[in-house]
């Protein structure tokens, strides 16, 4: 049988250990009439048919690694180094549960705490917790966890039109309607109306939170260190969501003055997959941190003299605190914290601000090229980073096809996500998109496809 | 066996990983948002191999030795299901491109929703969600909207026997619910007294997980679902326990209104060692438009020539999206090609044996430990290690001997309603061999708990680590270096 | 520095603790005019690049897993459990040096040790040894036993016409003109001829060693047993070379009565990769064992008390015997006999019983509606397993190269092992050739292509 | 730490990898060729998986620690070579498979003897030797064909520095040569009067190792080759020190005339618990024809419009083929990745930080350790453990208590000319800070084996394992179960 060692014999000799005569005696509390319902499913496979079948199945879709891809927009396509597949393959690390035995799980606590002081020394805080589901749930948190800091007494949280709107809407699906929250996000009128100022206005007495995205979904860069001061004045706490990458490059949020910085952890050496699992980034103050949600991994000793670590704070936890918890959070991203640990690890100081800097100076070279093709116009007057915003002559969902056809993934259409943004596209550049492809890319969005043979 | 960190391991100019020299022009940077220092580690490939190898070492898994976990379903994860999720055909998947780039992916997502539905009885799923808890919030949120586009917004309460996760209050109150604990009777049954005295108009549902948290089909199961539905309160299924009922029952036809899956647990994804795990929702037609989206559907139709095309939905009156994207896709992979690979009878099989090792266990363990709910159990058991004759021997201090014993404790503590709780789950994948080891350290444990409890408090002995100091790592908080 | 971790300041450091001023006065000892000479080699490239240009070279090949394969001849396409990668691909096993330290290598060990068991079991030994490089050199280090068996004293190794010409060529490339030693392989004439009565005639008081393979080059099968009996009663020794996959099923070598037993152990779980690393199979009677060459592990106890590993009658190899060892031998295919361990104890009996019963049954489909084609002739008359030839009305290399319009790569043409057998192809088939490729494979042999889209 | 075998593990019955159902008609069996019994064990996936899991946590490897294994070349295995080799258009390619089919696979081939060539400054290259040996082989072989085409079969003396690796010794008598060892002088180097003895018409060549098993550039080597070359011998160069030379000396330009390579030594694959490593063969001009084959080559060239076409190409006199197809493809992928990632410049920089490492450990132990030869070193050196005021310490006791220190002893008992030799290797991928804890741990082995020598004798105490009984092992010889 499939994953079931027993024998017939194993098995009659356990029913008779039990005391009963069969299997079926073993489920005899269950009401007869529901007992042994007829499942319509097919019948088993070897690992020959499935993975012939997986296989076809998989063949069925593109894979970026065989096309140009342009799409970004809080999915970005890195490069994995090969190290840490072979890593995090080892059944010790992936097949652990959650490490509440200290004594027999080091491995884990280690990699978490490591993971922890990596995204605190890349974010410029103080503390970072063992992650989150992704970039949007992390938002989510911080606004519950604001809700919390201010005892439900202050209702609105600010949200930046410059947050990914996937995001903005998870805010909603958690926040929105409980206990008289309110989640306030200006429209989104132009690209240029996207900027701190226009948001400085919107804060009030009631905000309890103020969240930014760092670079915004248009890939826009601001010094929010002025604005942080606004929202302090104002009494709210304010959160940044950043992508790692950016900050082998830029300032910290902790420089800025920032509360909380959420993000998506994807980039960090984790697989596209069609959207998940990834990782949400959660770093905060020291002072917060007995509000922060999920697990925390602290150092301490063991009873034997050696440096150790546990989970810690667990207190705060669903299994301890029950209704009182701030978070129903249980098991969280474990082996994708220990991948973006990995990535950090191996690409250290000297590699983050290497991959940063190519997206940067890629995508501005796209941007540089693009902006000489009659009918297109590049909307960012800003720095950006990773992604730009581009006005097209014709939908997008036209150019795309057009551009699958020459094997490339045109950026995103931002009409899907901002209806007002219609012939807009979404424009992401990373340390794989070599020039040729830029150029290629460029070339059939001008519509000169003469030496193209695809 | 301590081991240094990735920073005291750092050398300064070191580089494990060098990326290509740029193939265009610099662009001129923003000087006032440059950072000043970036304080990563600098390691070579092979620390960080060697650093992470050796961590590695320190974990126990399933990969490594047995997990009697009790409501953790630590069964073993297949190899293949591995390497199927890693085909570029589905690892290097954009979440945005467009469907038509994709419809090997959305047929495995449209498929595993069909077979959740069918093990289930349910008749609409969402994979959106990422985790067992997160299924379960999405869940309870559906009840919310269920009630509030029925302007029942007075049905505020939600009921919770006292053997529950502790997940299910938590979530419950993410959803401005108010939690209220239904008792548990002296067969391990919900207590109707006890339910009945909250089946008002103020009751929004109840959250039960079936078979319970003491590894028990609740014998009043039927009744109390229909006290709640007559009381117009809809019935919420913890699925963390479905490996039990796996072809046994269906839990729609049981009565339960919705449910979420682990797909971690039931269906032998890997738990990482704390996720990612996935949480799909299942739900019945009158709650269908309240899921969480957007789910895998067939948006045109097959032709004779055509397969269908897959698309994306967004249920109706969808509570909203619960995470950036569409779920755990790679998780899913792995789940599906299980599910594959078992078909109809593997799955039951699952259930079938899962109980049998569970009572295989139990009963050869009731005679030396305390036993509270004697009565065939499904998929895991309860003991409450309280012996009159070695009173200062706690169910911790069996956990921590069982290490020594090269064995990973049961769950314990938990549910909260036994006192010095091991809750044990074997599962099906252990062998009738490991089973029996596992009985003979118990019983060895028991012993000793009578004749040298010393060997209990000091335990565990034989690990790369001895018992922490807890208190010392929440007082002098150092969580990151 | 790509895999040198060294700084600058500590390389600096370190030569100062040397105590002499630059890299170049490590090599003093070298005489000038040969120091630092021109390479003339392109630079380096990151990960990145080496990976792309890598993928790229790959997509040039054909994989047998994007083709139907029916193709053997001592090599063959079998499924690979995944179960095998993901074990071996742990570091501690394949990072590992020879395992002379026994105290940190039970994990080597130890595999070896039940490799040894495994193959001493699926071939009725009594013993075997870690490993020789692939089947052909355990051929000729069988002959090279054989040869010391005898103290030099018999000079002829008489060998079938059915061992596989590459083995026959290692053997005479290790043994032809070696203090006389002399190899005779009676002239191929017709696959009928291919039999043990017919060597048995050329067995004489000169002859050390008879060598057959089982099943042999064709395919065919034959029960050895009486033949080992001359073999014997002319005083020489007799080895057979064996599929370790076709044993499955098959009557042991033990059983037939062979003192030696080789083979190649490529079908247990390795890659096809273009021919290497395979596997040399090699058991043998228990009274050989100290004159077969090669690492050997057995058991003992450590100083613990505790069962445990080592590598044993060391003082045949030839880092202790120099010039009186009867092998050069010093690495051998470790990684892939834990390889064949790992698929035969993952198969376990039941199956290795059915995978061989898979390929029997699907070689004998495919042969008998080959037989059925016009112009096709299945030349074999006796039972066989894996392979048959066939008669074909056209070269085989004008077959092959139609077939693999058809994405189908056909067997081998056998003229280009044995001239005479123009027009004969050898066809192997696998439990992962379907019987609907078997049959796309006969309806282009037939030249009904009509439904054919490729 | 005992683990059971995969015997005793076995259970009736069970089975951990099931295939499908044949989809034709069952053929006829021979009944009197079939088996009776198939005495395999019984598994479950996981019971294999667990197994090879814990065993593999009995061994020491590069991904665990350092190995400063004299003559091993023990450096760090990329992971991106692991990688590639497993791309399905290199690892899934049947070795008879058209050469059309096979253009990438071929095309790797070639570039890599090119690449040897270019390193080594031979004139042609043969990748088919499976081994260092096994290449050794191949290259003496050559040297017999070319004696024997010459008709100088009288040349049947092949010189061995008493330094050489064993291999040298009995490579020759394989290939019916007569073994005369030359001696080492007092500063390493090959003692020319010893040699000047037998260069006469007997003399079919001399096998050299250099920088030999001491680590030493033989200052000697000019002179010694020449008066082989002198005496019509031929010169062999044994290449398992290769990583001292890449980019710095070319073995051709010395006046060798055929060496081997190790890849799984110089060119960082992996060594797999004792293979499958890959050994290649290279030669000049005058030995080419009688490369083992075939080799890849050009039989197309190209034109305007089309790459060239690589195919087989067996040498006009070669010695044959040496292994059942064209030699260790996957190993050689690994090491051509390793080539193209390291470039003209990365391989220079391997033998420099090769040579620095070793100088710096050498200096560093110098003062407590006896150093025989005290001269600048190569990549590698050796020690002699001989104190007088510590007589009954031996090269054993302190090789075994450095695993105690977590570090795989250095090779010991090579070259036999240093009687307690330590010879010791730390590659050049090895970083200064695990060099000091090296120092560090030999500084503080050198003060016990003063104050505690039974700290050593019974060393390994941190092992899983402690010393073994060899004697038994060899004496009641149980080599299966």
């Amino acid at each position: 049988m499939m994953f079931i060692p027993h024998s017939d014999a194993e098995r009659d000799e356990m029913l008779a250990a039990i005391g009963i005569q069969s299997m079926d005696d073993l489920f005899e509390a269950i009401p007869k009439r529901y007992r042994f319902p007829k499942i319509n499913l097919h019948e088993g496979m070897t690992e020959i048919e499935a993975s012939a079948q997986l296989k076809e199945i998989a063949e069925a879709d593109l894979s970026v690694e065989d096309v140009s891809c342009f799409l970004g927009a809080g999915a970005y396509h890195h490069y994995i180094p090969a190290v840490i597949d072979n890593l995090i393959s080892r059944g010790e690390f992936y097949t652990a549960y959650t490490p509440y035995q200290p004594e027999i799980s080091q491995g884990t606590l280690q990699g978490i705490f490591e993971y922890q002081s990596l995204i605190a020394r890349l974010t410029g805080m103080e503390a970072a917790n063992a992650s989150h589901y992704d970039g949007a749930t992390a938002c989510a948190e911080a606004g519950i966890l604001a809700y919390h800091q201010f005892r439900g007494k202050r209702k609105k949280i600010l949200v930046s039109p410059g947050l990914h709107p996937h995001y903005a809407a998870v805010m909603q699906t958690y926040l929105e309607n409980f206990d008289g929250v309110h989640i306030e996000i200006p429209e989104f009128k132009s690209l240029d109306s996207v900027t701190p100022q226009n948001l400085a206005d919107l804060i009030d007495e009631e905000t309890a939170m103020v969240m930014v995205q760092y670079p915004d979904f248009f890939g826009q860069l601001f010094d929010y260190s002025e604005f942080a001061e606004i929202v302090h004045a104002k009494g709210a706490l304010f959160c940044m969501s950043v992508n790692p990458i950016a900050l082998g490059l830029l300032k910290t949020p902790g420089e800025m003055g920032a509360d909380i910085v959420v993000g998506e952890g994807q980039p960090l050496g984790i697989p596209l997959s069609l959207g998940g699992p990834y990782l949400g980034l959660f770093a905060a103050k020291k002072d917060l941190i007995r509000k922060v949600s999920g697990r925390i991994v602290g150092e301490t000793v063991d009873n034997r003299g050696q440096k150790a670590y546990v989970l810690t704070l667990t207190a705060r936890e669903q299994h301890i605190r029950r209704e009182k918890a701030t978070s129903n959070i249980c098991s969280n991203q474990g082996l994708n914290a220990l991948t973006a640990a990995i990535y950090l690890s191996l690409l250290g100081k000297k590699g983050l601000q290497d991959v940063a800097r190519l997206c940067y100076d890629k995508a501005h070279y796209a941007a540089e090229r693009i902006s000489k093709i009659p009918g297109f116009h590049v909307l960012n007057s800003t720095p950006f980073f990773h992604e730009f915003a581009v006005a097209c002559p014709a939908p997008v969902s036209e150019i795309n096809e057009h551009l699958l056809h020459h094997g490339i993934l045109g950026g995103l259409d931002l009409s899907r996500m901002i209806p007002s943004l219609q012939n807009v596209m979404l424009i992401a550049v990373t340390e794989l998109n070599s020039k040729e492809a830029i150029d290629d890319f460029c070339r059939i969005l001008s519509g000169d496809e003469n030496d193209d043979e695809s | 066996r301590e081991q240094k960190t990735i920073f005291e391991l750092s050398s300064e100019g070191r580089n494990g990983f060098r990326f290509p020299k740029s193939d265009v022009k610099a662009a001129e940077l923003p000087n006032d948002l440059m950072r000043e220092t970036l304080p990563l580690p600098e390691l070579s490939e092979m620390d960080v191999v060697r650093h992470y190898t050796r961590l590695s070492a320190l974990n126990y898994s399933v990969d490594t030795g047995f997990y009697p976990l009790g409501s953790c379903t630590m069964k073993y994860n297949p190899k293949i299901c591995e390497k199927a999720a890693r085909f570029s055909g589905f690892s290097q998947l954009h979440p945005l491109q467009p469907v038509e780039t994709v419809q090997g992916a959305l047929l495995i997502l449209y498929e595993m929703q069909e077979i959740l539905q069918e093990i289930s009885g349910f008749h609409a799923a969402s994979l959106t969600p990422a985790a067992g808890a997160h299924g379960e919030f999405s869940g309870v949120k559906m009840i919310a909207a269920y009630h509030n586009q029925r302007d029942n917004s007075r049905r505020k309460v939600m009921l919770i026997p006292d053997s529950a996760h502790g997940t299910n209050p938590a979530s419950s109150v993410m959803c401005g619910f108010r939690v209220q604990p239904v008792n548990t009777n002296e067969r391990g049954n919900i207590d109707l007294k006890s339910l009945a005295a909250y089946c008002n108009d103020e009751l929004a549902g109840i959250m039960i997980t079936n078979p319970n948290t003491l590894g028990l089909f609740d014998e009043n199961l039927i009744e109390a679902i229909d006290m709640v539905h007559q009381a117009g309160g809809l019935v919420y299924g913890d699925g963390a326990n479905m490996n039990a009922l796996l072809g046994i029952a269906k839990p729609a036809e049981l009565g339960f209104d919705v449910m979420h899956f682990n797909l971690h647990k039931t269906f032998a994804t890997p738990h990482g060692g704390g996720g990612p795990g996935a949480g799909a929702v299942c739900c019945t037609e009158r709650l269908r438009d309240f899921l969480p989206g957007p789910i895998a559907a067939v948006i045109e139709p097959a032709t004779d020539e055509l397969p269908p095309l897959y698309g994306w939905k967004m249920p109706e009156k969808s509570i909203g999206q619960v995470g950036s994207f569409w779920g755990h896709f790679d998780v899913i992979v792995k789940a599906y090609t299980y599910c594959l690979m078992l078909g109809r009878d593997g799955l039951k099989r699952v259930a079938e044996f899962a109980t049998l090792n569970a009572n295989y266990l139990m009963s050869a363990l009731k005679d030396v430990y305390p036993l509270p709910y004697d009565r065939i159990c499904m998929h895991e058991f309860v003991l409450d290690v309280k012996w009159p004759d070695a009173p200062d021997v706690r169910a911790l201090d069996v956990a921590k001997r069982l290490m020594d014993y090269d064995f990973h404790p049961p769950t314990n503590y938990f549910p909260l309603i036994v006192h010095e709780a091991l809750m044990i789950e074997p599962t099906e994948t252990e062998s009738k061999q490991t089973l029996d080891l596992f009985i003979e350290a118990m019983r060895s444990i028991a012993k000793e708990a009578h004749e040298q409890p010393e060997l209990l408090h000091d335990a565990p002995v034989n690990t790369p680590f001895g018992r922490m100091d807890e208190v010392k790592a929440a007082k002098d908080l150092k969580i990151t270096e």
